[in-house]
């Protein structure tokens, strides 16, 4: 087999299109893959769908950079600073430009990705019956229940196949086979309904380590197109058993995108004038460290033996 | 012991939550008052997070988000969101706590659009797990700050339906069981009385009145038939409050 | 919390009743709860409905012993051994009495359960389309695609939700959260799908054996509604890192049921005249011994550490 | 070298892999055959066990079933039957190889039922995973004995769908891809051709002649336009055979 390995520069070049629909980070609020989004934002991605549950502020941080056409998901802001002050302007006040949102709850979009995954035609949902969901997404339909005998109203979600998933984890080996552990938000759905998978991988290991918990894998290595060894691309966001949620950087950017021009200054301070994510490290300096994971709390071993 | 009108919200919101049911839990809020119920007399309430985790016991730490990883410590199950909306779905969750920017006079909740969702005049996060909770629980429970510009008659956009239009509309849209059981608010609690669910004063906390409460909501609030005032915190409510909230945040 | 522990005889008698629809292990090939096939035969149970897409000869011996009405599963026989002879005497020649069988695939019953699990109205299923399974299966029912513009036709398959599922493991608490690892079948769908849920432990452990690998969990304590402390349950089926497979078991299980007149001395044998799962060990004695996995390849550790 | 029939099958299946493929593999024969094609031609095939496992690398020792302890030793994924099954449905799945109890001339698989489903003669043990792989692989292996009671005109039940009653039917079926791309039995190879998509007979291995294997067809067995001999094993498809049968099971 041939080693994936990648920069991100490289990986994002190579896989990602103007008007994709891509993933970024699927594991709700933790693992949200940052360094993909700065990346994009340099390499001047337009028109991107950005397909998530919550991606927290990457998906505000994009729109504010013009790079997006449309939102397919549940919820936008910044989860534990508040609104999302670009994801506003550009409803509000079409700045940069206007966008289009496809509303979903959190559970209609992790259906529609397993539909894609499963190759389902649709994901039969109860949950958004009554909501104004139903009439401000076109894409969601109500039929009644054919298997039942009384009135049994259903939504049809259509599958959802994104073009570009980009998903870290903490740790992979060069072939795209990979650990991932905490909470798992919709990454198996994602990762196995996306046509190309990109990891971030916090550390880059020997395939006989991921060989040696083939239960901590969430989608099979034939799946991923790129591997991206890049430290700490989840920050300000949390790496369960790595890195701390830097919530002074959430703050510190939901204050100063309040206004267009604080929001301009502040993309130009952690985006544009970083070259790379090792600049981006290299300027965070020791606040990353800080944020570090320090004490241990293991998983207990299992045994895989076959005899 | 003197308390902040937050403290008070979260223990009244505490007291929603029976022992050993299943909880679905919000941020903010809602987490702290799910932690002073096990702490008090729910000790084996059971937390479920969308982000894919379940817990027995509290976080060992402040948490800012659900995926934080203090919430990972420690965690009963650390799953797959589909998996937890799904057994919502399935009915296996008693309780579900969401907040919100609107909250109407049949308890549907607004996270989505103020005005016009073609051209909103504010744009809101949106649904995130709300609307699942909300259609999915068997009991609803909704936090919210009292002010008339919130508790309105109509909402703009429900994103998460409490008795839509009120009597059996609920159950005509489809959805089987729930609805708001009490909005939770910093002056009261309104809950749904009579058949067209309609939600009433059921009680008022120490320091407001009815009128006072009436005065802050958007609609022509009626007392409930059993209206009271809210009993003030215990000593050990508050206790286990402050344990939960060494910093004190919400004091 | 309260302890859930309970004896085997015990926690069925309780928890099953004449009639009921039960799963008897949802792992496929392994992990099968021979000692609850055995318990129900000596406890008498009638007119089950075993669920499952695969039990190898557990349902083959249920069936031989009378207790069954109707099988919905994928595939019942003798994994390693060949047809099952008493479901085969039952469906050929009536005996010991005719059963019903509820046609599925893998995936359609896996679905099935999932449905079920999620309070799903259906799973849409397109992998028994031109299937005879859709002609003898009742319960199942081809629509168009509401959302699909051209012809699509879609099985619909109705939710599973069993009364019972026994799912053995290879550790619990005595409260019902536990560790299961090594392919999973339809583990997780199966018991999310039904009211009660018997595990049966091969090893009971402290809760924080538990709580330090969550994502070892497959399903969460509060549904589960019995734990049994009984090791070597699955014998002669394998369990991940405990028990290797006893093939000649299945063998001579294979040959002698060929005959009624085989099946008859072999039920006597091994079960009727075997009080309890504790004389069963016994029984086999070195036998036993000689099937547990002795190497060890063990799980890197993962930390969840919140700090 | 000399080899028996079982041994030629297993290696003509093995040919049916192109390296890099993702395969779904069943027990017996097609274990051995996806084992011999990562051992010769296709090294980066990837191997799915609709138990829930997926490998790289061939077990560490004999698979009585697929769940067996050797198989999840080393295993690249450790998962469930619905994801795998899934992402077969999703048209990840480029092969899958079955047996079976009966074929017929379309290549529909019958492992359910002899005679009349409601009375049946014989009670075979039903699809499993197979109606799911025969729907839903890009290319369907089927692996049966060579007999007139097992190739027959028309099944008595079709379990596993191939081209179901020929030419469009299984398009119009609904099912948008793969049906049966060979029939590999122990005296031939048959394959669909034409636009009736029905089988015929592509190769037969060497000790056999066409006229025998048209013999022990149950139905009239028309020769493909390209029908050559099998060739033999190679001396290296041989030997990495027997490595993985090194007591001779299928000697």
């Amino acid at each position: 087999m041939e080693p994936k390995l990648a920069s991100l520069r490289e990986a994002l070049a190579a896989h990602v299109r103007d008007g994709d629909r891509i993933v970024l980070g699927a594991c709700l609020e933790p693992h949200i893959p940052f360094a993909a989004t700065y990346e994009l934002i340099r390499q001047g991605r337009r028109d991107l769908e950005v397909i998530a549950p919550i991606s927290d502020a990457s998906t505000d941080i994009l729109v504010g950079a013009g790079c997006v056409r449309r939102v397919t998901g549940a919820w936008v802001g910044n989860v534990s600073g508040g609104l999302g002050h670009n994801y506003r302007r550009a409803f509000e006040e079409g700045i940069p430009h206007r966008i289009e949102v496809r509303d979903h709850s959190n559970f209609s979009l992790g259906m529609a990705l397993m539909a894609g995954a499963y190759g389902m035609p649709f994901a039969p949902v109860r949950s958004l019956l009554g909501s104004d969901i139903l009439r401000s997404n076109p894409e969601l339909r109500v039929i009644e229940n054919p298997l039942a005998d009384e009135p049994d109203p259903v939504v049809l979600v259509p599958p959802l196949c994104p073009d570009v998933a980009v998903i870290p984890v903490q740790r992979a080996d060069p072939y795209g086979n990979a650990h991932h552990w905490g909470n798992q938000g919709v990454v198996q759905e994602a990762a196995l309904a996306a046509r190309k998978v990109i990891l971030l991988a916090e550390e880059i290991v020997e395939p006989e380590v991921i060989g040696a918990d083939p239960n901590r894998v969430l989608f099979p290595g034939f799946v991923v197109t790129a591997v991206v060894h890049e430290p700490a691309a989840v920050h300000p966001s949390p790496m369960t058993g790595v890195w701390r949620r830097d919530t002074a950087f959430f703050q510190d950017y939901h204050a100063r995108s309040r206004t267009r021009e604080g929001f301009e200054a502040w993309l130009e301070e952690w985006v544009l004038s970083v070259p790379d994510h090792a600049a981006y490290r290299a300027k965070l300096g020791p606040r990353l460290e800080a944020l570090r994971i320090r004490r241990r709390v293991l998983s207990p071993p299992v045994n895989y033996a076959g005899d | 012991m003197a308390y902040s009108t937050q403290e008070l919200m979260i223990i009244a919101a505490a007291r929603e939550i029976a022992d050993r049911e299943v909880v679905f839990v919000g941020m903010r809020l809602p987490i702290m008052a799910f932690g002073v119920a096990r702490a008090t007399h729910a000790p084996d309430a059971v937390g479920l997070f969308e982000c894919g985790l379940v817990r027995h016991t509290p976080a060992s730490g402040m948490l800012y988000t659900m995926g934080d990883p203090p919430n990972q410590e420690g965690a009963a199950w650390a799953t797959g969101t589909v998996q937890l909306l799904g057994l919502l779905q399935g009915g296996r969750v008693d309780v579900g706590f969401i907040g919100g920017a609107e909250v109407d006079r049949f308890g549907n909740v607004n996270t989505s659009y103020i005005g016009d969702p073609r051209r909103p005049k504010v744009k809101l996060p949106g649904s995130g797990g709300a609307a699942d909770i909300a259609a999915m629980a068997h009991r609803l429970l909704v936090i919210i700050n009292h002010e008339r510009r919130r508790l309105v008659e109509r909402v703009d956009y429900v994103t998460s339906v409490g008795h839509l239009d009120g009597g059996a509309s609920r159950r005509r849209a489809g959805l089987r069981r729930g609805g708001t059981a009490a909005v939770i608010t910093d002056k009261a609690i309104l809950r749904p009385w009579g058949p067209e669910r309609e939600l009433h004063l059921a009680s008022w906390h120490p320091g407001t009145t009815p009128d006072e409460v009436r005065d802050a909501t958007g609609w022509d609030l009626r007392l409930h038939p059993e209206a009271r005032p809210t009993p003030p915190p215990t000593e050990a409510e508050l206790a286990a409050l402050r344990r939960l909230d060494p910093e004190g945040f919400w004091r």
